[in-house]
């Protein structure tokens, strides 16, 4: 373990010259990353310097668990994990999961097994709230770095490092900013429909839209009516959708910040022909929501690559597992073809580390192809 | 009587289920337009003659032949196609359905679609025909059991049948209502059906057959013209041997009355039944099917309690409301139906004998003392000569005797002070029916007070020391044992005369 | 023995197919043959497994029980609600979330054993109905935070690297078992499921016996509720979501007549442990969540089918193989 | 003399005993459904409005074909657990099929999906007529088994609206006719004649009318010579075709369909049945009823949705409570009405019987040893 901690450092230094040439990291990390260039001390003793490139080490196994396996944005997901890997001839890790998103005693079971298995590392994305931390310590202790993304674990119990796609902050202020282009200066009444009541991602982000509209005076004029829950079911998403377009003879829009209420909300909108009305906003994937955004139905919605947040996952979690970055605060590397990037304390929780990747896709008509 | 053709033959009938003989080298002729009953006691193979017929069971050997054409039944719907159709003392009925759809449901010429109309009309017209007074459009679930079985009649001369096979159909009805049948039974003799009538009251059989056949031990005893034989020597065909075949219940002093029961009554079922059991006394109780006998001993085990009358047990008067009720007051009562309600037939022998007694064997903290219970398992075992390859064996594995001496273990197990055993050797062989009789009175000499109900006149006749003869929900009459003879208890029974 | 396997071969066919699995798993998988796996083994499903045992008294008496799993997080969410309010000591709130389960069992009960209503329907109300309860309790919240004795006695090795959850699942299955084969009330739950009217008949006060069932299987769902909660570390609303198919999967495949009265605990627990090896076996092989559904899917189908089938060669052929 | 007490003389008032008891039940629904709405409309604002009507109406459209395909199942004394996996296959399936080929029409896409469905339902029926195994065994086999395949078949992907022809979206939206604001949709007129032309098919067809008998009383419909397994067989291949159905229904009203398509659905159908009247045992319950049933549930789902005071999570809590009260109903409408001895007559219920009393013991003369 020394030995191979030694030679990462040194293939580090290596790395680091070549950092200094290397591509222009992005605007979101370059900001915070300039102070923190210091050089920090492994607790292997070994004197690490500046920005990594995390490089091709050995081949690892690793476990890339997904909330599921049957909602698109995790595939994709993984093919950016597989390119990553390939990139660093490592073996791709393996991509199994529940087969219901908010399973979460699935995901035990799969991180369980791979702590059996003695992989290299775990990429997981959270289904739930902190069902999963004794699992991720149970990893922790036998050695095995759990990197978190998409859905963090809340209380960062076993967790290395979250790789968030973008700051829940920012998705809070983006959602707002989408109503507002939706809704107008005038503003008007909005509601929201969610996955489910419990899903932590989702909730955190409504706080957050929530806290920009108090925050902001541009916002004023949002009014946010009501919250409603599709349980991320196509058929409950629907009848909620149209329940809320019923019952607020007002409303403007509907915001939902997933990827199956967007897509049901815009379709149960387009059926009884009330996109006139209420427009669909929020997170949704642009193959799914090509139709709407045409029709103008849903005018503007956000995501982030999946495929990006996917390889950026891999990097992170094969720097850690083959030592030649640690998962502490201040840590600079160059992940591949996405450039820089720097692991903060994470400001949307008490504790825990993350890897910001960013930022929001933004589309509209102009950039939904098609 | 008819002089045509015979419409069905069965010749040299013979089945076998293992070591039992059920029957051997039967035959039977019917024709067209008579009312042919078949006689004999329990076990004497009508039941499985008739389900050779209809083509529940296919005989080891012998032929049956329907108007003059050589046939072979594998099933009912095959057997309803040929013209044959059963009707049962219970129903096979709908209870879903309407009776208009009850009579017509197994038809398959009347299209694919169903006419209501036409089909309440005709069947209207079909229940108008038997003088039946239902509605064709009500549930059949709301009738009673003699409507029911107009409603199956109906059913049977929609079909065209050509036999009509009616398994006790009167037993579950009464007097009226046995009137109304032979009406209808009547009627359809005249339209030339040939009717296989399996009866138990010798007076119905009397009234209502052209020709009856005696079955006994599964062999053909005779067929005789009604007209040409008297009961006396029907009875003495049926039963076939003299009394003194059996076992003779040896004279021994009688203590104190321990049940006596006063006016006992149950809307509908039974009424003003009185009478009184000493320790060590077996009171026999003659009567035919339907008569109220099981439902008097249900009553006094709780099962379904009397709603007039008392019963006093040790002098003490007592409700019996529950089995348990009846078994804390050591009234045991071993069922006619040892399948259904008697036996669970997939456990084991011990499992079964002590299936009554579990709390003698339960310790404290609720577990079964397992080797007490093999002991005494073993016991009755052993003292019942029941043939098992061991006490671990599942009841379903022995023959219907060991069965049968199996469930009487299980309530000899209990040590109950009084006893209701009903129809004990129903259905079992010989040898296991002598054991079964000296065991009976083995447990009378014991001190045990013994209710034996049979519709096996001789065996009651044999085993009692007094005689109650039921018929129609009441007793007709109580015999002492120098007064009991089968002619007397039997025309009480019966009714005739 | 042949005795023994004439009687018990459907626990024979389990076996094999239990070593098979075994010997399969521990070629394929050099993780496999490990205590660590072992112990993990059981410990993943372990809520699951011991509400199994309870099922297979329920469904061995005719009857059958839908609601465990939202009794399950109906019991937690009764636990986790106390906890918030606070006022009550945390062992006190556990113990009313495991009383809250048996409660679920009673009015379950009450309606099938003394009304007379069919498991089937009052059971799936209970399912519907208990899932929904503990929603209202909880709603959006995931409430965490309980005592850390309570975490650690969830999450941690209590006996040498033994969790105390699977300590309790060994333990009722000791006593189940007992119960079962040589308890009075196992006798009863077995010659109830057979013939109700023969149980009757014997004395035996059948609707007492399945309202004690139904009781013993709210209390259990209940246990295992609170023991998921420890585990987990938090309890939301949806815990032990859909654990119904598996549990009541795993008693089929144990030999259970779905009919009632047959069934051994013997064979319910080869199935446990060949369902969860399977599992296992198929999660170290990384194989998809959807895909081991669809294997247990197929392993039920085949246990009754198959058995089926050779019971209809065997009745065609004169003399069966030994 | 003896009336056994079970099926006594029991002479009610002539036109109660005259109506069948499913009428009763009909029209108690129907009472219960109007009586539910007029409350309702006391208590939420714009309820009693066309447009809520619209809302029930094309919202019972999926869980009423497929309550009806139940119906058809469990009259005959089986289940079919197995519909809401069915839905999704055939959901699935026919988008693919639809994507590949957007020519097709609506018409050649629905037999695609009711011969899936079918197909579907003819493997339950083959093992449960054929292989002799209880339905609920079998049901709940291919409930994970047929959702095992779809998963793997899709790998993942979404079928996505801009993928499918331009009719599917505006499918669900097509009306026939309106009275003001009140639309008859074509695909609720769809599923309430289909709805109804089963129900006129088991009232009226020799073939429906046996799988009542068979339901009613399996051993009087062997001896009738009733051909039971075929029977059965086509109940379940009829109960996987209105899966079908249900299935282009699903994807006329999603438009974006996964793998988990339709999950849960078939609890809700079960509901649906039960409610409406039709037996668990067999027998009884018209497919009018079940039809009726899902559009209480539905109704009441709707209604509560749009009611402030009542959450979100009271839902399930009142479906649940909803079931009960509706078998409550029908056992006391039962014992009232035929007063037979309800679980005597169907010893598998398993509760406590009547015990049937009398000395006629059916057979159990010279009774063949086993």
């Amino acid at each position: 373990m020394r030995k191979r901690m030694r030679l990462a450092a040194l293939l580090a230094a290596v790395a680091l010259v070549a950092a200094a040439c290397g591509s222009a990291a992005e605007d979101t990390t370059t900001t915070t990353t300039t102070t923190e260039q210091d050089t920090t001390t492994t607790s292997a003793g070994v004197e690490v310097g500046g920005p990594v490139v995390i490089e091709a080490a050995e081949s690892i196994s690793a476990l890339f668990l997904p909330k599921c396996t049957n909602i698109p944005v995790f595939p994709q997901a993984n093919s950016g994990a597989e390119e990553a890997a390939a990139e660093l001839g490592s073996d791709p890790a393996s991509f199994v999961g529940p087969a219901d998103c908010g399973d979460s005693t699935g995901q035990i079971e799969f991180m369980a097994n791979a702590v059996t298995q003695g992989v290299g590392a775990i990429m997981v994305s959270n289904n739930a709230g902190d069902e999963l931390a004794p699992s991720a310590q149970a990893a922790a202790d036998a050695g095995i770095p759990v990197v978190s993304w998409d859905s963090p674990i809340p209380s960062a119990e076993g967790e290395s490092v979250f790789v968030a796609q973008v700051d829940f902050d920012d998705t809070g202020v983006v959602m707002a900013d989408m109503a507002l282009e939706i809704l107008g200066a005038g503003g008007g009444e909005f509601a929201i429909l969610s996955a489910t009541p419990e899903a932590a991602n989702q909730n955190a982000w409504i706080a957050a839209m929530e806290s920009a509209l108090v925050e902001d005076d541009k916002y004023a004029d949002l009014v946010l009516v009501d919250t409603v829950f599709g349980n991320d079911v196509a058929e409950d998403s629907v009848t909620q959708a149209l329940a809320l377009a019923d019952q607020y003879p007002n409303l403007g829009l509907i915001m939902a910040p997933t990827t199956v209420g967007i897509v049901a909300a815009a379709q149960a909108m387009t059926q009884e022909g009330l996109c006139d009305q209420v427009k669909v906003s929020g997170l949704g994937l642009p193959d799914e929501m090509r139709e709407y955004s045409l029709s103008g139905c849903a005018p503007v919605f956000a995501l982030w690559d999946f495929v990006d947040l996917g390889y950026l996952t891999y990097y992170v979690a094969y720097g850690i597992a083959t030592g030649q970055i640690e998962a502490a605060e201040g840590v600079v590397f160059e992940a591949g073809r996405m450039g820089m990037y720097t692991i903060t304390a994470d400001p949307t929780r008490d504790s825990g580390l993350r890897v910001l990747m960013g930022p929001f896709t933004v589309y509209t008509v102009d950039n939904i192809g098609g | 009587m008819s002089e045509s053709a015979p419409v069905l033959t069965m010749s040299g009938i013979s089945k076998r289920f293992g070591t039992t003989r059920a029957l051997e080298d039967v035959s039977l002729i019917l024709y067209p337009g008579e009312v042919h009953a078949v006689v004999g006691e329990n076990g004497a193979g009508k039941s499985t003659l008739i389900k050779i017929m209809t083509g529940i069971y296919s005989a080891d050997r012998g032929s049956m032949t329907l108007a003059g054409q050589k046939v072979s039944v594998s099933n009912s719907a095959e057997a309803q196609l040929l013209g044959i159709a059963a009707i049962y003392q219970e129903p096979l009925i709908f209870p879903d359905l309407s009776v208009a759809e009850n009579i017509f449901i197994g038809h398959q010429d009347r299209g694919r679609i169903v006419n209501w109309d036409a089909m309440n009309d005709e069947a209207a017209l079909l229940l108008a025909k038997l003088d039946l007074d239902i509605d064709p459009q009500i549930l059949a679930a709301s009738l009673t059991v003699a409507s029911q079985q107009g409603v199956e009649i109906a059913k049977a001369i929609s079909l065209d049948v050509r036999v009509l096979i009616m398994d006790e159909p009167t037993a579950s009805l009464s007097a009226h209502e046995v009137n109304r049948l032979f009406q209808q039974v009547r009627s359809l003799r005249e339209s030339g059906v040939a009717i296989l009538f399996i009866g138990h009251r010798l007076e119905e059989v009397f009234e209502i057959a052209d020709r009856i056949t005696v079955l006994r031990d599964g062999r053909h005893i005779s067929t005789t013209p009604t007209n040409e034989v008297t009961e006396e020597v029907l009875i003495q065909e049926m039963v076939g041997r003299d009394v003194s075949d059996f076992f003779i219940r040896t004279e021994h002093p009688i203590g104190e009355r321990v049940l006596k029961v006063r006016s006992l009554g149950r809307q509908g079922v039974f009424e003003d039944v009185s009478f009184e059991v000493g320790e060590g006394e077996i009171l026999g109780f003659a009567g035919l099917v339907g008569a109220g006998r099981t439902d008097v001993a249900l009553a006094l085990f709780g099962v379904a309690p009397a709603d007039t009358g008392s019963i006093e047990v040790d002098g003490v008067s007592v409700r019996l409301n529950s089995p348990r009720d009846a078994l804390a007051l050591g009234i045991a009562y071993l069922s006619e139906d040892r399948r259904r309600l008697g036996l669970s037939v997939p456990q084991s022998v011990t499992a079964n004998v002590t299936m009554a007694t579990l709390k003698r064997y339960t310790s404290s903290i609720g577990l079964l003392d397992s080797i007490a219970e093999r002991d005494d398992a073993r016991g009755l075992v052993e003292k019942l000569r029941i043939l098992t390859p061991s006490l671990s064996t599942p009841v379903a594995q022995l023959s219907g005797g060991n069965q049968q001496k199996t469930m009487l273990a299980k309530w000899l197990n209990v040590n109950p002070r009084i006893l209701i055993l009903d129809e004990p050797t129903r259905g079992i062989d010989v040898g296991a029916k002598a054991d079964v009789h000296q065991f009976i009175d083995d447990l009378a000499r014991s001190g045990i007070a013994i209710v034996l109900i049979s519709s096996d006149l001789p065996e009651v006749l044999a085993m009692s020391d007094r005689v109650v003869a039921m018929r129609e929900g009441q007793i007709r009459g109580i015999f002492g044992r120098d007064q009991a003879t089968q002619e007397r208890v039997m025309t009480a029974a019966v009714g005739t005369a | 023995m042949s005795d023994w396997l004439s009687r018990h071969r459907w626990e024979a066919v389990l076996l094999v197919v239990l070593v098979v699995t075994i010997i399969g798993n521990a070629a394929l998988s050099p993780f496999y043959l490990g205590f660590g796996n072992f112990i993990n083994l059981f410990w993943l499903s372990i809520e699951k497994i011991i509400v199994v045992v309870a099922m297979a008294f329920v469904i061995i008496n005719g009857e059958i029980d839908l609601s465990v799993a939202s009794v399950m997080g109906f019991s937690a969410a009764v636990m986790a609600s106390m906890q918030v309010s606070g006022d009550i000591p945390f062992l006190l709130a556990v113990v009313f979330g495991i009383l809250a389960g048996a409660l679920a069992g009673l009015v379950q009960g009450l309606l099938i054993a003394r009304i007379g209503l069919p498991s089937l329907v009052v059971t799936l109300a209970g399912l519907i109905g208990f899932r929904g309860a503990a929603r209202v309790i909880l709603e959006d919240r995931s409430i965490g935070d309980f005592p850390e004795w309570f975490d650690r006695l969830g999450q941690q090795p209590l006996l040498g690297p033994i969790p105390l959850a699977l300590i309790i699942f060994f333990a009722i299955l000791a006593v189940a078992w007992v119960v079962l084969e040589r308890g009075s009330f196992g006798r009863k739950v077995y010659i109830i499921g057979n013939s109700a009217d023969v149980a009757r008949y014997s004395g035996i006060g059948v609707s007492g016996v399945k309202l004690r069932l139904f009781i013993v299987s709210g209390l259990t769902a209940g246990l295992a509720g609170v023991l998921f909660a420890a585990r987990l570390g938090s309890v939301r609303g949806s815990l032990a979501e859909f654990f119904e198919l598996d549990i009541i999967t795993m008693v089929l495949l144990g030999g259970v007549s779905i009919f009632g009265g047959s069934g051994t605990m013997f064979g319910v627990v080869l199935a446990v442990f060949t369902v969860l090896n399977i599992r296992n076996g198929l999660g170290l092989a990384n194989v998809d969540g959807i895909m081991q559904t669809g294997v247990v899917g197929l392993l039920l189908l085949g246990s009754v089918l198959v058995p089926n089938l050779i019971e209809r060669r065997r009745t065609r052929l004169p003399a069966p193989e030994p | 003399m003896k009336v056994s007490p079970a099926t006594g003389m029991n002479r009610g008032s002539g036109r109660l005993r005259r109506m069948k008891p499913e009428r009763v039940k009909e029209l108690t629904l129907i009472g219960i459904i109007s009586l539910s709405v007029v409350t309702f409309g006391f208590l939420i604002e714009n309820y009693l409005s066309g447009r809520f009507f619209n809302r029930v109406i094309t919202s019972v459209v999926i869980v009423g074909i497929l309550a009806a395909g139940q119906a058809l199942v469990i009259i005959t004394r089986n289940i079919d657990l197995s519909v809401g996996s069915a839905t999704g296959v055939a959901a699935y399936l026919t988008g693919d099929f639809l994507a590949a080929n957007t020519s097709t029409g609506p018409l050649v896409a629905a037999v695609i999906a009711i011969l899936v469905g079918s197909t579907l339902g003819a493997f339950n029926g083959l093992l449960v007529a054929y292989g002799r195994i209880p339905a609920i065994i079998v049901t709940l086999g291919t409930l994970a088994l047929f959702r095992t395949m779809l998963s793997l078949y899709s790998g993942g992907q979404n079928i996505t609206a801009d993928t499918l022809p331009d009719w599917v979206l505006q499918f669900n939206q097509v009306t026939v006719v309106s009275f003001g604001d009140f639309d008859i949709r074509l695909v609720s007129l769809v599923a309430v004649l289909t709805g109804l032309g089963l129900h006129w098919a088991l009232a009226r067809l020799r073939w429906g009318r046996r799988l009542y008998a068979i339901g009613s009383n399996p051993e009087a419909a062997k001896q009738a010579g009733l051909p039971e397994q075929r029977l059965v067989f086509w109940a379940f291949v009829g109960s996987g075709a209105f899966a079908g159905l249900a299935g282009f229904m699903f994807m006329a009203r999603i438009g974006t369909i996964s793998a988990t398509a339709g999950a849960g659905l078939e609890l809700e159908s079960v509901a649906a049945a039960v409610v409406g009247g039709v037996s668990i045992f067999g027998g009884a319950g018209t497919i009018l009823g079940a039809l009726l049933g899902a559009s209480l549930i539905k109704t009441l789902e709707l209604s509560l949705v749009r009611l402030p005071q009542v959450s979100e999570f009271w839902r399930d809590a009142v479906l649940g409570i909803l079931i009960l009260v509706g078998v409550l109903i029908d056992l006391a409408l039962q014992r009232r009405l035929s007063r037979r001895p309800i679980a005597a007559a169907r010893s598998d219920s398993g509760s406590s019987p009547p015990v049937t009393v009398g000395e006629h013991s059916r057979a159990s003369e010279g009774a063949p040893d086993e």
